[in-house]
């Protein structure tokens, strides 16, 4: 399907920018899945193309400029990297429209968009609370930057939810993507007594460093149970079809205008994915009903009281965290073990 | 403290074993006077090549044995350029292992079957698991020598069989004397080339089983970029081990050792932050080896074989 | 029958310029048949790789500024590996010459006068380069510790630095707590002249004179050429060796650490991720096939640069994987690499009648 | 005696090498015959190692035949000379530095054990160093030992291996005296015992004493062969060389200036550690030249690299033309007009991957008009170098020709060039002839000799007691480290020296000081 060169010129032209394979397990893996998401639901009225493996740093200008030069309509970046030169090249293709995930430069033709992660992460935090026996957690963690920040923040605060007694560990990798190093950070949060592992990472390594040992995990991205299996209780996933082709639709007939667009489990850009067989049916309906509350409006994740890691409120009770902290999130809250600064 | 050395030790030597293959099989091929830089793409490929031999047959020594087979083949590329087209092995081994990234990327995408959106990425299969030697294994610290998988356990003979093959045989005599000096070995009778050929390729396929050490048993499975530059790391290590395959696996123990305990001080929420503890395996390394050749340096003569990376023709001035 | 080598009695120079062309076509023609393969056009593959790096003025701009540190590393290298020091740590002198420069942009930058702030982030990245090239230099002279794994490690160690900082103390404030610096001031923005290609390359071009002039006209690169082939007899003959390979690698240090200041100052604008790319690698390839000669790197470093441009543009255009242009980068150097013998030997069929005397 | 020369063992019949560029050898015939030694005598460059080449399977002819025992062989590889019963002793040693002696000698052994068993190696070793009396330690590193030392590992390797025809590639150049005689024991031992040899060497009385035959090449082609017996080393040399040669160098006699160099109390220390040089104290005058006379290894290489600031005193004084250069740098040394010809002429002398033109600029490129401001002036290079190269009548096929591809004569001239166009006051020369051709060898000693009628101070290093006595003006004899006495070369005999590198005393020798 990326026949974009023989595609006809009324066609509407997309191309997908990926940091990694498609088929990785995770992050670039769920665009992919909405951009297959678009071609079925758009059929013949578009044609959409991806380029795979292209680094954060001075390559990707090159390869958005070509995009836009060679006729293509719209473009999505899909890695905060890919930021500055879509600003760059937005204001030289004012006529083409730019999508970049996760980031927040925005300007006439190029939108930001991204997905409350954290809101899931919070219900999976919920079911690993209540799964641990030792009230300790493993986390490991790619770098500390507020979208991970964010995730263990949530998550810790599903944990305490339910059991307040329990602890996030967090172990550093200072990688996206590295099996090895993955799993090594699994295996020494594991030796020091966690016995359930969620992260923040592209492979189901630490899960499968958890299942080794007869433990438990939690996923991320995608369903990673499918992969490993039922020690993977329940997995925070992404699901970017429906924003995708909202959006397409939109620029396709003249209504796509600028915009920041954060969508959550309302929205259904994140999820959770189905659980594993081992989470009992009263942990189910506590993560329904806190679902519920959260797709409702009725409650967040960030509102008060938040308490950082010294005991220091952040939020006062009855206070909401406004996106823009939530955005640039640089402090863990109670109940982390671990730096937020590297 | 006992049960965290011990895991240590357990983890340090389950990572360690596909730097230890790798490390012995560059150190023959350089002791034949031949520098391979192709490390990380023959690592890579062996990796990719045995988990799918292991995904379709399920057959663990088949899929050792084919990781072999690449580890033969694109050694014997880097042989064929650096011995007989005298081709420079420096470039020749960064080629290699440019090539063998995309091979090994491609492969993985190309093997994997079409139901599976990733190809071969996130597919289970056979592997290598830790077998428990009785009695052994429960021994404080040591115990987690005898808590290995197999290729682990056959590391542990490679390293002693490597050593004396090197310095005890007829053959690992002849070996070292084409790296050191081929004019020499030439002169005594000593196919220089036919030497160079053979130990680039042994070199080789221990580096490909390296490979296959990570996709079946350290972190079972094939992903993108599995080695995650241990390729590079071993070339540092063949120096750390100063060209003696008994060493290898100090070096392995050292750099390895020290990702692990810098993991272990995050966990315990240490105040040291990640970014200095992740960078210590590789000061640590660079200090170790100048701690080695500073004592060193008393003693005998240190160093590279004297020929190492260097074509040879005979008659040539 | 028996085919030999035999070296040629003058390095023809009708070789010099046959033998890589004829290596070309051998490579084109091998990857040709894997394209078939794969179903995939050969022609219209080479013809998109050919226009994506050099087909338009914008295209090829593109490959200039993939060039750029791609010529300077190139020519740092390779002035180590003159020596015989086997530098591997370009990659490494790049990174610390970029964070360098990025603390000159970002701090110094208010106090100074604004014509100074980019020379002195030159100066200061160049510096930065040397210092990462001097450690090695200064351990192998000082205590014979092996300059491969030490410059190597070291790079590992200047990447984790830069991350170090841009997700440290570094990190830009107003950024949303993602990595990366600040957005440098204009002031400290080395000027592009076309597209994003930068004037880095008058630098480039610049030193690639320079050091051509030094290694074969100047006093110095005469004696750098006698420690590199003997340095034995070269102290003898007065040529002091330790501190002339401390010197030539402060010098290889500093031109890689130029490179990563212009990373920062010309491209990318701040300290973020993407500045360590694999040039430092890339360029070992660049200086032994320019043979060390640091002019022929500027040509090198242009068509490897293009190499990889077009290896996109095999995914772009020809929808082949992004693992296939690696794959392509290889099986071009290997007929390259093989074809290198043939400019210093014939090849000599010697028949059996010969060699019996007849 | 009759009978054994009827039938050669070994015949080599029109054979023909050509190297791009040089007909290495033309039509050469060779025969050797059981028990006997035959000499191979040429100028540097005549083709003489080739040729050995070829019989020990390094090198392939183009054409021509090798005929054994009657048998045509076919000789691809060094293997099968070895099978053959060919062993040969290069010009360069084959040893393997870091490895010991016994494991060079079963280097490449097909029949060795697998596993090594190095106590039956070792035993084997002492067989044959008792019965040769070839002394060697099995267990010594060859980087730890001296040149003689090397060679007899080179011959107890040819032993080892069954040799029955032994080639000897110039063995002696580069042993003294007493080495030289205790090898050409070895070799007559051999030859008793029915082994042949082919042995190639400059010295002529060598050549008379120890061959049965001789066989002279001249530019590759065969120019001569006698019985030694009915000959001379005149008649041979002139056969070589294609002229008279005069064996003792005619010079005028010395009319010193003042004192160029002195050495007071001088103490240095060798690579182990243990003192090297020991109270050396003496001094040349311009005009004069010192030779160093004495057994390699007691102290010389340190004494040359003291003086050329390669090797660190570590007490006494060192004094070049009034200054004090104590520990001084190499280069301090040479900007104080220090000239150097080192032993090692390819290791220490030259950049083999050089041009001949670089070469000779080695010195000078430092100083106007080779540079100016740091720049070179390559042109002017060129031209010094053409004039030098015509001067001293170096063979090369250009200037720009890399020195390595030059005979080793021709390596020497090179030096011998610069050195003396750089030379302000001292010559260094140590062991300035070895290897070299009796032609060479004679342009040498008179370039030396003319050095010195130039008011040049030297200090001349040699093992050859003859070249000594004919060149030098005073000879200082070294044992030990210690200057055992200085001697008028004029009054100097062989003997006395000889008890004094033996390391009797001056006074005990009978010799007068000077
Ligand atoms: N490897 C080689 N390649 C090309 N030419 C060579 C080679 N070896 C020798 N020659 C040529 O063959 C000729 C004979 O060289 P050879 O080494 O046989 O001289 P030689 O008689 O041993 O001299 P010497 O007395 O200095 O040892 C030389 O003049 C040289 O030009
Ligand atoms: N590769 C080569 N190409 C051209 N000529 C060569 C080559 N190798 C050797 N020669 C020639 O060989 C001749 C002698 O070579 P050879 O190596 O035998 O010198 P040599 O006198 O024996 O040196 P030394 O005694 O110092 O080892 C020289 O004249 C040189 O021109
Ligand atoms: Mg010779
Ligand atoms: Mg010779």
């Amino acid at each position: 399907d990326k026949e974009a060169e023989a595609a006809g010129d009324d066609e509407f032209k997309v191309a997908f920018v990926y940091l990694s394979l498609p088929g990785d397990l995770g992050w670039t893996y769920e665009h992919e899945a909405g951009r297959q998401m678009i071609e079925a639901e758009l059929g013949d009225k578009v044609s959409t193309t991806y380029i795979e493996n292209v680094p954060e740093g001075p390559d990707a200008a090159r390869i958005i400029r070509q995009y836009a030069q060679q006729g293509y309509d719209m473009i999505f970046a899909t890695s905060f990297g890919y930021m500055d030169p879509m600003v760059e090249i937005a204001a030289e293709f004012p006529d083409v429209y730019f999508e970049h995930c996760s980031g927040y430069k925005m300007s006439e033709n190029m939108a930001t968009y991204f997905g409350r992660m954290y809101q899931a992460r919070y219900l999976s935090g919920l079911v690993a609370g209540n799964a641990t026996k030792t009230n300790t957690i493993g986390y490991v963690a790619a770098f500390p930057i507020p979208e991970v920040l964010r995730g263990i923040n949530a998550f810790t605060i599903g944990v305490k939810k339910v059991n307040p007694e329990a602890i996030v560990k967090v172990v550093w990798t200072n990688t996206w993507y590295d099996p090895v190093k993955e799993r090594e950070a699994a295996v020494a949060l594991l030796d020091s007594g966690v016995d359930i592992i969620a992260q923040h990472q592209d492979t189901t390594e630490p899960q499968k460093a958890a299942e080794e040992r007869g433990l438990l995990s939690i996923g991320y991205d995608s369903d990673m149970g499918s992969f490993v299996g039922d020690s993977i209780l329940v997995s925070p996933v992404w699901q970017w079809g429906n924003y995708y082709i909202e959006t397409v639709k939109a620029a396709m007939n003249g209504t796509w205008s600028s915009h920041s667009y954060w969508g959550g489990l309302k929205e259904g850009v994140v999820k959770l994915s189905d659980f594993s067989p081992l989470v009992s049916e009263d942990v189910k309906d506590l993560v329904a009903a806190e679902e519920k509350k959260i797709v409702e409006g009725t409650w967040d994740v960030f509102w008060g009281e938040v308490k950082d890691q010294d005991g220091n409120i952040v939020v006062a009770a009855g206070d909401k965290m406004d996106d823009g902290t939530m955005l640039g999130m640089g402090f863990l809250v109670e109940g982390v073990i671990g730096k937020a600064g590297n | 403290m006992i049960v965290l050395l011990t895991s240590i030790l357990a983890i340090t030597l389950r990572a360690g074993t596909s730097l230890i293959y790798a490390t012995i099989g560059e150190i023959y091929t350089e002791r034949s006077g031949v520098l391979n830089l192709g490390l990380e793409g023959m690592m890579l490929v062996g990796a990719v090549s045995s988990f799918a031999t292991v995904y379709y047959t399920g057959s663990l020594s088949l899929a050792v044995f084919v990781a072999m087979l690449t580890g033969v083949l694109l050694s014997s590329i880097h042989a064929f350029l650096s011995i007989t087209m005298r081709a420079n092995q420096v470039v020749s081994g960064l080629s290699i292992t440019l090539f063998g990234t995309g091979f090994a990327s491609f492969l993985g995408q190309r093997l994997g079957p079409e139901s599976n959106g990733r190809y071969l990425i996130g597919l289970i299969g056979e592997k290598f698991t830790p077998i428990a030697i009785p009695g052994l294994s429960k021994i404080p610290l040591l115990g987690a020598l005898f808590n290995q998988d197999l290729l682990t356990y056959i590391v542990y003979l490679i390293i002693p069989i490597a050593w004396f093959y090197m310095f005890k045989t007829k053959n690992g005599l002849n070996l070292r004397a084409v790296g050191e000096n081929p004019q020499t070995a030439d002169a005594m009778g000593i196919d220089v080339l036919k030497t160079r050929y053979l130990y680039t390729i042994i070199g080789g396929t221990l580096v490909a089983i390296g490979g296959a050490h990570l996709s079946l048993a350290y972190a079972p499975g094939w992903s993108e970029n599995i080695t995650g530059g241990r390729g590079w790391i071993v070339i540092a290590l063949v120096i750390f081990s100063m060209w003696n395959p008994s060493r290898a696996i100090w070096g392995a123990l050292l750099f390895g050792g020290i990702n692990a305990v810098q993991f272990r001080l995050q966990a315990s929420g240490t105040n040291i932050p990640a970014s200095f503890l992740n960078m210590l395996p590789y000061l640590a390394t660079i200090i170790a080896l100048v701690v080695m050749t500073w004592l060193e340096n008393f003693g005998k003569k240190v160093g590279a074989p004297a020929a190492l990376a260097t074509p040879y023709m005979r008659g040539e001035k | 029958m028996r085919i030999i080598f035999e070296k040629r009695n003058t390095i023809s120079k009708k070789a010099i310029l046959l033998v890589p062309v004829f290596s070309f076509i051998v490579s084109l023609f091998l990857i040709g048949i894997l394209l078939l393969i794969f179903k995939t056009n050969p022609f219209l593959t080479y013809a998109s790789m050919y226009v994506g790096a050099f087909g338009t003025w914008m295209n090829f701009t593109e490959t200039l500024v993939k060039a750029i540190p791609l010529m300077l590393t190139g020519i740092g290298v390779g002035l180590a590996f003159r020596l015989r020091f086997w530098n591997i740590g370009a990659e490494g002198q790049l990174v610390f010459g970029g964070v360098i420069a990025t603390w000159v942009a970002l701090f110094w930058s208010p106090f100074i006068p604004a014509w100074m702030v980019l020379p002195l982030a030159i100066i200061a990245g160049m510096i930065a380069g040397a210092l990462w090239a001097g450690i090695p230099a200064v351990l192998k002279v000082s205590l014979n510790v092996d300059e491969t794994l030490v410059s190597l490690m070291l790079n590992y160690v200047a990447i984790m630095i830069a991350q170090g900082l841009y997700y440290g103390p570094w990190r830009d404030p107003d950024g949303f707590g993602f990595p990366g610096t600040k957005l440098f001031p204009q002031i400290a923005w080395l000027p592009r002249f076309s597209g994003r290609a930068h004037y880095g390359l008058l630098f480039a071009v610049l030193i690639a004179l320079i050091m051509w002039v030094i290694l074969n006209r100047t006093k110095w690169g005469f004696e750098l050429k006698m420690i590199g082939r003997n340095p034995r007899a070269a102290s003898v003959m007065g040529v002091r060796i330790g501190s002339n390979i401390i010197i030539a690698l402060l010098v290889s240090g500093a031109i890689s650490g130029m490179a990563g200041v212009f990373e920062v100052t010309a491209i990318s604008h701040r300290l973020q991720q993407g500045l360590s790319m694999g040039y430092g690698y890339t360029a070992i390839i660049v200086a032994w096939m320019a043979q060390l000669n640091p002019i022929a790197s500027l040509f090198v470093a242009i068509l490897m640069a293009g190499l990889l441009v077009g290896g996109d543009q095999v995914q772009m255009m020809m929808g082949l994987p992004a693992a296939m242009g690696l794959v392509l980068q290889g099986m071009i150097l290997f007929p390259m690499l093989a074809g290198s013998l043939f400019t210093d030997f014939k090849l000599k069929v010697i028949s059996n009648k010969e060699e019996a005397g007849v | 005696m009759e009978e054994k020369q009827a039938v050669p063992i070994l015949e080599m019949k029109n054979i023909t090498k050509q190297f791009p560029g040089v007909l290495a050898n033309e039509n050469v015939d060779l025969e050797l015959f059981h028990g006997e030694v035959l000499a191979l005598l040429g100028e540097n460059g005549a083709g003489k190692s080739t040729l050995m080449n070829i019989l020990s399977g390094l090198v392939r002819p183009d054409s021509g035949d090798i005929i054994l025992n009657g048998k045509k062989v076919d000789i691809s590889s060094p293997k099968d000379a070895m099978h053959l019963g060919i062993g040969m002793v290069h010009q360069n040693f084959k040893l393997v530095s870091t490895m010991t002696v016994a494991e060079n000698v079963i280097l490449g052994l097909d029949n060795e054990k697998f596993i090594l068993d190095m106590k039956e190696v070792r035993k084997k070793i002492s067989g044959i160093s008792d019965h040769y009396n070839l002394k060697v330690d099995p267990d010594s590193y060859i980087w730890q030992m001296s040149v003689g030392e090397q060679q007899r590992v080179e011959i107890l390797k040819l032993i080892y291996r069954g040799a029955e025809i032994l080639i000897l590639d110039e063995p002696t150049a580069v042993l003294t005296p007493q080495e030289s005689n205790e090898l050409n024991g070895i070799v007559k031992k051999m030859t008793a015992e029915g082994k042949s040899a082919i042995f190639i060497t400059h010295k002529m009385d060598e050549v008379m004493e120890f061959s049965d035959w001789v066989r002279v090449l001249q530019k590759g082609k065969l120019v001569s062969v006698t019985r030694t017996g009915d000959t001379n080393p005149k008649e041979l040399a002139n056969l070589m060389v294609g002229r008279d040669i005069l064996f003792r160098v005619e010079k005028k006699k010395s009319n010193p200036g003042k004192v160029i160099l002195e050495l007071d109390k001088v103490f240095a220390l060798n690579t182990k550690g243990v003192d090297a040089l020991k109270k050396v104290t003496f001094s040349i005058r311009a005009g004069e030249i010192l030779g160093i006379a004495g057994v390699a290894g007691n102290g010389q290489r340190e004494l040359t690299e003291v003086i050329t600031g390669l090797h660190k005193i570590t007490s006494g004084k060192l004094v070049v033309e009034g200054k004090e250069m104590t520990n001084k740098a190499p280069l301090d040394l040479i900007r104080a007009g220090v000239s150097h010809i080192p032993s090692d002429r390819v290791a220490m002398g030259v950049v083999g991957d050089m041009s001949v033109a670089s070469n000779l600029a080695m010195k000078e490129y430092r100083r106007a008009p080779l540079t100016k401001y740091g720049i070179l002036h390559p042109k002017r290079i060129f031209n010094m170098a053409k004039g030098m190269i015509e001067l001293f009548m170096i063979a090369t096929p250009s200037p720009l020709t890399n020195v390595k591809f030059l005979s080793g004569g021709n390596i020497q001239k090179t030096i011998l060039a610069r050195e003396i166009g750089a030379c302000r006051g001292l010559l260094i020369a140590a062991y300035p002839a070895r290897g070299l051709d009796v032609g060479a060898t004679e342009s040498v000693r008179k370039d030396i000799i003319a050095e010195r009628d130039n008011g040049k101070a030297v200090l001349l290093v040699s093992e050859d007691l003859d070249e000594l006595i004919s060149v030098s003006d005073k000879i200082a004899v070294m044992s030990e480290g210690k200057v055992m006495g200085i001697v008028d070369a004029e009054t100097a005999d062989i003997e006395s020296l000889g008890l004094m590198m033996a390391g009797v005393s001056l006074e005990q020798s009978g010799e007068k000081e000077v």
